[in-house]
């Protein structure tokens, strides 16, 4: 029997419900409370905030500052935004998870809501934790009586307007409040806010007043929701998106050439380059589409330049042709791919990682690429920079895939020390005489070496037409058959030789999860936490996906009652792959398809429940 | 004075046009135009789609990028963008550019990519064997168009002209020194130089008496700065051969240069520390 | 262990050589010869005849005349060829088995070997059979001594000269020697000359004069590679290509709108679908490129029309993102793709099953589409129905994969019953009032009523954004798991529906041999000849991969001693297909990949031998 | 007389574009003019593609089909060519339509397809948050042209008239009520009209005050038959607003009639019995 029960999923359509794994809740359900009047709580290391308002009322910047103070205070942070499609107007939410040890996931129970509409609490609500408290906008919205014991209005459009003249800084109260009841100093923010409204006389004293004017207004509750204060804080802590690990990342692996089409959620990383890519003698170029701008990196790296493009799902769809292209004239190119919810346009700004097949299998024939999968901010700057050293050494295409979470979200990790970094240079053609110079040359590796513009022996045709070890176009059965040996052939050490992140036990005997990407934070997290109810768990995620490491795979789960695969997606793309890489028969799929990611909680659930077929 | 003659650009491998195809003069005035500029075939690329015509590159011993079909315009930009020192010369058929490549021409114009575009427009889909091309003409029979092309032409130098392309000329494979000439001027003319070289198929649309009957010379006291002129000389009928249009403007090159000068010098270092936790990154997009 | 072994080739590139079960030969290898000179062979039901030559000397035309004139003889044919990508030069082959029985390939050892030229001899000779015998033209061949006795030259060059003062009618000469070895009647020749230059006087004289003079060149040969002559010929035989079945098939069908991007070996479509179309009030038109091309298929098919394009897998590379867009909007469209060697340009005019995880996987997100698989020409007639079919009735983009081999072949079929087919109509709005109207309903099955361009109570936005019942955006969790649980689920029901293709035993206890499209006719052929030595042998191949029929599939192979999967290409694509859908772990993968199709000897040899891993 | 108001053509969904977009007006100008000319909604398609602007289908009360960034030409042509009684709108950005969709533009053009085309150009990329678009000025900042945008603006008038579209123009979202005058005789153009109609991103590139400034009227002697002077006119400076270029020309609608009376009618009875096998399909290509 096959045993991937989320495949493809039910056999039919079924009214719209909550994904598997995270229970649906209903306005007025009960749920154990908690009094936001009745005496403090004792502190705690970890406490999840999450802001939710309407796009354009400053929940984004509001999160953001209130991360960036935090990091400056010394706490780990982890974030997670949704927001509309659209510039203007639609629901919009920023949650913040702030601790003194180093944390994974951003966290399932609210411990504080802010709402600043009522849509806010509405679409909210029943997020709160058992112990979660509401902060709400004291005009714009109503609470429903049984919450109002762990609520607390808060003037927010009010004061914003008596103090700067309209609702601008709303965010800024809201902001002040909060610093109120987590018991955080104002100091870091302030600084922040100075700096960013330098040039904006004014602005930056209006900001500031709203942000006391809030923490006066919750002084009463000052310290009801403490946060344990860190202790050792190191100097090396960086507070950097996934997008941004990714684009100083390329830098550190020495990226010269970028070349990119704006797109939801990956122009950050174009963005970034065209300021940065410049001053280290790089350029970035903004083409006319995805096609441009894949050829383009495809010419520059012809030259011998390390080239990149970033996309989504959508551009991803348009560069198939030039990704075999790549593969077959042995051209070396990095491909950013930060996936959104598909398919089609879907949903550009919710998370999905529902791209892997097409990462593994667009173009027709079959084009050898290698696909990358990083597991944390932290690892979007180490696997941006294997991707190159991948595409260098053996010049191929490398996909790399994020997802918006991933992409998006601020994150406090350890600066990394670009000077310890390998970086692989590529093979070419320089020393050899011409005469006994074969582009395409059949080697012990696989990998021959490449001609470069300027070198006078190194002479060829990149092409895409089967060709044999010249250059030159040939299709008889021994050239093709040779060929795909040699493209697809060297790419077999990958297999055994790619990084892989685990925890826990190496081979466990009870849970062993599978995953690849993003979902390794919560999974890491629910791993220590079903390992402390004594249960023999770890988790296995190959960072690189393609070429599959099936032998290690099969080897870590050879003594595990249940294999649980969790991804976010609807067909259990993952599961498949195990399916048709390893010898493994029978796993547990769990394909959520909600545009959210996993938490840890939701994780757990998993364990504690066999999902049905 | 030249050192290099038209055969040092000759590869190992022979042409597999049919008899008569035009690409045999189109290559045979590239050939002669690269050894009257003395190019270094080290520091030449040539780029080409895919179709008969943009099997060019096989032919020739320099470096090379058969791309696919539609895209050496990018193909090209990222070559020169990367290497500026490289001459860049990016080739194909009518169809290669005009339909499948159709949105990556204005763009190559605009920016004035410092690359020349030699497209051999034999009016036909050569390599698929003779269907009809966007330069086909109106009520034209073809294998795809047997009831006759109900499409008008494009017209790749009015097109040209109108995208921001700085040089425009028009050539003829029957005429391969004036060609050879062409070739040579666009090259050496900074920016994106498109040159429309009429190469008649000879086993699908065989135009070649009619169009050597057809062409004239571009007359002598057209001015080829008078953008409007150009695009009035390129929509008149008849074939006149020479440079419609040339114009003095900063190539993408040089544009991507300033830049360069511009950026404040920095390091990876220097970035890193700008995402410092401590020191707190400017909200919204830190660093 | 996982049972893969052709899975992604070997660990390490190796020198080119023969594919895996094709034997090399080396000249000089000592074989079973025959002699041409002594005396008559008996005659035979089947006779393979190969001719060869450089492109350009009609060897193509040479083949389809005779092969039509088989057909009008009375005799079943098959035919393959292969030619270069270039419009002139380059070694040409086309070979053609008649037979007075029905065939199912097109035959591995030839019978009659007509060399045009010296490389033909070089690049053939191998291919001759036991009793093999060679015509080779006087003048530009040389034959090595221990063949002689089984070769005759042909005046080919000299008499085409002598009569036409040029070469033209050098394979007129060729065809004309044919006929007398295999006892040929040279009268349907004629008649087709005659036909085909009816406009050209002198022409069709000229090349009848060829033939004759060919036929008394080898006069004395007359009859010594009889065929049984065919007893009951049926009036509804049709000759016909694979592409040519699905173009006529798509008329019968009911399409109104082609448009498509030339492109080697699908153009034909596009060719005869340009002339045809119009006179049943449809339109064909050549767009500037394959986006375009689906892209006013989706603009066609939204006001109500039947629409289809046809390419090959570089054209569905950049249709990704529209099959997309057509599947999220709920827009029927039918795209065929003619497979051709791949990756990349590739082999133009080669054969390769290489696109099937394209077809399933192409396109970011998860799209909903189905991908069939015709087995044989007739087939191709059938499956475009049920590709039509299954687009409109669940709105829904269908691939219908064919390949080089396939698409170009000729084969003798059964006229099709146009009036017995069963066309499905869309379910439209027609009848539900304004207010009732949702375009993207939530319904038992799926399948929503599509409002057309027209209907005044059927107005909507077809959108690629998530969106909800109405059309309208919308990315909340429920909205996005219920579409896709719409979109995906609906097209559960074809898993147990969709037609197979089986031969010989429903649960053979020996050997199951599962593939998919033109594999089909050598193994049907094979597996008679395996039953004929006692084994218990089936085939299935489901004409539908995608989606799967697990189960069924499953079944088949319950009591099978051994599973072998033969496939062209590289990496096995449909072993680990079934191997991520099904319960079935061990399988022996044959994947051949060098743009060739099976022959019937070759998948004999595979059940005499295991495969090693 | 026109019995439906440009209220009829609202749908239920409100505009997401912010406070002062453009895009509003030129809404308010097509709901006024289809109006004018009593369109039937149920017989009008709004095409687009992606984009603030390519949103709008979804708030007119017609038939609509939102597709792809930069595909809704070819989606509106297939539209038309499959029902010619149909009237059909295509819509978008600059970005949609001269940066991704620029492949399409110059064939919808020659083709003269049956179909207007109305874009909003606001010289940015608004959705994706204010990247340069190919109407964007030189030297403009904007997020990923830090250093200022280093390539001169595709001028998509000019490229119209030179790729053969048959009418021509230029309207403004805050002039309405010419705007409204020009989509309706755009509409009832025959064959492919273009407006070029200005509509400023308030948020992201905020031109609306310049550009209030800098329009004029075409001049009233001005000949819009007249090819050549519509080219002059486009690339002059200053945005002259009205009918530039117009051209009587059959339509591909038209063309493609032709071709149906042109064509023998058959069935696919008769199609079947050309490959029979006895009766001999002809060479090549049997049938
Ligand atoms: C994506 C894609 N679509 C279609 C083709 C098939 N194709 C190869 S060349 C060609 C057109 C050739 O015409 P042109 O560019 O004018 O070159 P010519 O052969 O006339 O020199 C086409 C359609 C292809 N190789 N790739
Ligand atoms: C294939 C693809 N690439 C990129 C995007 C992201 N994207 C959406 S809209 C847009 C540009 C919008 O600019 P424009 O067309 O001028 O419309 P505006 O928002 O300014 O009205 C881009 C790049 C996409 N949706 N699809
Ligand atoms: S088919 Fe035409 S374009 Fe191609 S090689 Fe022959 S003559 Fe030249
Ligand atoms: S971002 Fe610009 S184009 Fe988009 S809705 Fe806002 S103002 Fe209009
Ligand atoms: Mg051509
Ligand atoms: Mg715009």
């Amino acid at each position: 029997m096959a045993s991937i029960p989320a495949a493809n999923g039910p056999a039919r359509p079924r009214c719209p419900e909550s994904s598997r794994g995270l229970p649906i809740r209903h306005p007025g359900d009960a749920r154990p409370g908690c009094n936001l009047y009745g005496g403090t709580l004792s502190a705690r290391n970890s406490v999840v905030v999450r802001l939710a308002g309407e796009s354009g009322e400053g929940v984004i910047s509001c999160g953001d500052i209130l991360t960036q103070a935090a990091a400056r205070g010394g706490y780990y942070t982890q974030t997670f935004r949704t927001f509309p499609a659209e510039i203007k107007g639609g629901p919009c939410m920023y949650q913040f998870r702030l601790s003194d040890e180093p944390i994974w996931s951003h966290g399932q129970d609210v411990d504080l809501l802010v709402c600043f509409n009522q849509e806010a609490w509405d679409l909210n609500w029943d997020s709160l934790g058992p112990e979660g408290v509401i902060l709400y906008d004291s005009v714009e919205v109503t609470i429903p009586d049984e919450y109002l014991d762990r609520a607390r209005p808060v003037r927010m459009d009010e004061l914003a307007k008596e103090i700067g003249g309209s609702t601008r800084a709303k965010n800024m109260v809201a902001a002040g409040a909060i610093t109120a009841v987590i018991d955080f100093d104002t100091t870091p923010i302030e600084e922040l806010v100075l700096r960013r409204y330098a040039h904006k006389e004014g602005v930056a004293d209006a900001n500031i007043a709203a942000l006391h004017a809030g923490a006066e207004e919750s002084a009463d509750l000052k310290g009801r929701y403490p946060l344990v204060p860190p202790v050792e804080v190191e100097e090396d802590r960086m507070l950097i998106s996934g997008n941004q690990a990714i684009a100083v990342g390329a830098v550190a692996a020495g990226v010269n050439y970028f070349a990119g089409y704006p797109i939801t959620p990956a122009s950050d990383i174009l963005e970034w380059l065209s300021v940065r890519l410049p001053q280290v003698g790089g350029l970035t170029i903004q083409c006319e589409d995805e096609i441009a701008s894949l050829a383009s990196v495809v010419g520059a790296s012809y030259t011998g330049a390390k080239a990149m493009t970033a996309t989504s799902g959508p551009g991803i769809s348009l560069m198939n042709e030039l990704i075999g292209y790549a593969g077959t004239a042995e051209i070396p190119v990095v491909i950013v791919d930060a996936q959104r919810g598909g398919p089609s346009t879907g949903l550009p700004t919710k998370t999905e990682q529902s791209d892997l097949n097409q990462a593994l299998y667009g173009s027709h024939g079959e084009a050898p690429r290698v696909v990358i999968a990083p597991v944390s901010v932290e690892d979007c700057f180490y696997s941006i920079v294997d991707a190159f050293n991948y595409a260098e050494e053996f010049q191929v295409p490398v996909l790399l895939l994020t997802d918006q979470g991933l992409a998006t979200r601020l994150e406090v990790i350890h600066r990394p020390d670009p000077e310890k970094l390998n970086i692989v240079q590529r093979k070419t053609s320089a020393g050899i005489a011409r005469e006994d110079y074969k582009r395409y040359e059949y080697t012990e590796s696989g990998v021959s070496p490449m001609g470069l513009p300027g070198e006078p022996n190194g002479m060829y045709v990149a092409t895409g037409i089967e060709h044999d070890e010249y250059g030159h176009p040939g299709y008889t059965p021994e050239i093709h058959l040779g060929m795909q040996n040699k493209r697809l052939g060297k790419l077999e050490p990958i297999r055994e030789t790619s990084r892989v992140a685990t925890h826990g036990e190496a081979q466990p005997e009870d849970i062993a999860f599978i995953g690849f990407g993003s979902t390794f934070g919560p999974v890491r997290e629910a791993v220590d936490r079903l390992a402390e109810q004594g249960l023999s768990v770890g988790a296995f995620y190959p960072r690189v996906l393609g070429p599959f490491p099936a032998s290690r795979v099969e080897a870590f789960v050879a003594n595990a009652k249940r294999i649980i695969v969790p991804e976010v997606n609807y067909t259990g793309q993952l599961a498949r792959l195990i399916k048709a890489e390893t010898n493994i028969n029978e796993l547990e799929s769990v394909a959520k398809c909600d545009g959210l990611p996993f938490t840890a909680e939701a994780i757990i659930d998993l364990a504690a429940q066999e999902v049905a077929a | 004075m030249s050192t290099r003659k038209p055969n040092d650009y000759k590869s190992e491998l022979k042409p597999i046009w049919c008899p008569g195809c035009g690409d045999f003069g189109v290559l045979a005035s590239l050939y002669r135009s690269m050894a009257d500029m003395d190019l270094d075939p080290a520091k030449t690329v040539i780029v080409s789609g895919i179709g008969c015509s943009s099997r060019l590159p096989h032919f020739a011993s320099t470096y090379g990028v058969h791309t696919l079909h539609g895209r050496p315009l990018p193909v090209a930009m990222g070559v020169k963008l990367a290497n500026p020192d490289l001459t860049v010369i990016a080739v194909g058929g009518d169809g290669d550019g005009f339909a499948i490549g159709a949105g990556h021409f204005p763009h190559a114009s605009r920016r004035n990519i410092d690359v020349t575009y030699l497209v051999m427009d034999n009016e036909i889909y050569g390599l698929t064997k003779g269907q009809a091309s966007p330069t086909s003409l109106f009520e034209q029979k073809a294998p795809s168009t047997p009831f006759g092309n109900p499409e008008d032409p494009l017209n790749p130098l009015a097109l040209a002209i109108a995208a921001g392309a700085s040089f425009v000329a028009r050539g003829a494979s029957f005429n391969t020194k004036a060609l050879t000439e062409l070739i040579t001027q666009a090259v050496e003319h900074k920016g994106f130089s498109y040159i429309d070289a009429m190469s008649p198929c000879t086993t699908f649309n065989n135009t070649q008496e009619s169009w050597k009957d057809a062409v004239t010379d571009v007359a002598p006291d057209h001015d080829p700065t008078d953008r409007v002129k150009a695009f009035d000389l390129a929509l008149r009928g008849g074939f006149s051969l020479g440079i419609l249009y040339r114009q003095e403007r900063t190539t993408q090159t040089e544009r991507y240069k300033a830049i360069l000068e511009q950026a404040k010098p920095s390091d990876v270092n220097v970035m890193l520390d700008g995402f410092n936790a401590r020191k707190g990154a400017a909200i919204g997009k830190p660093a």
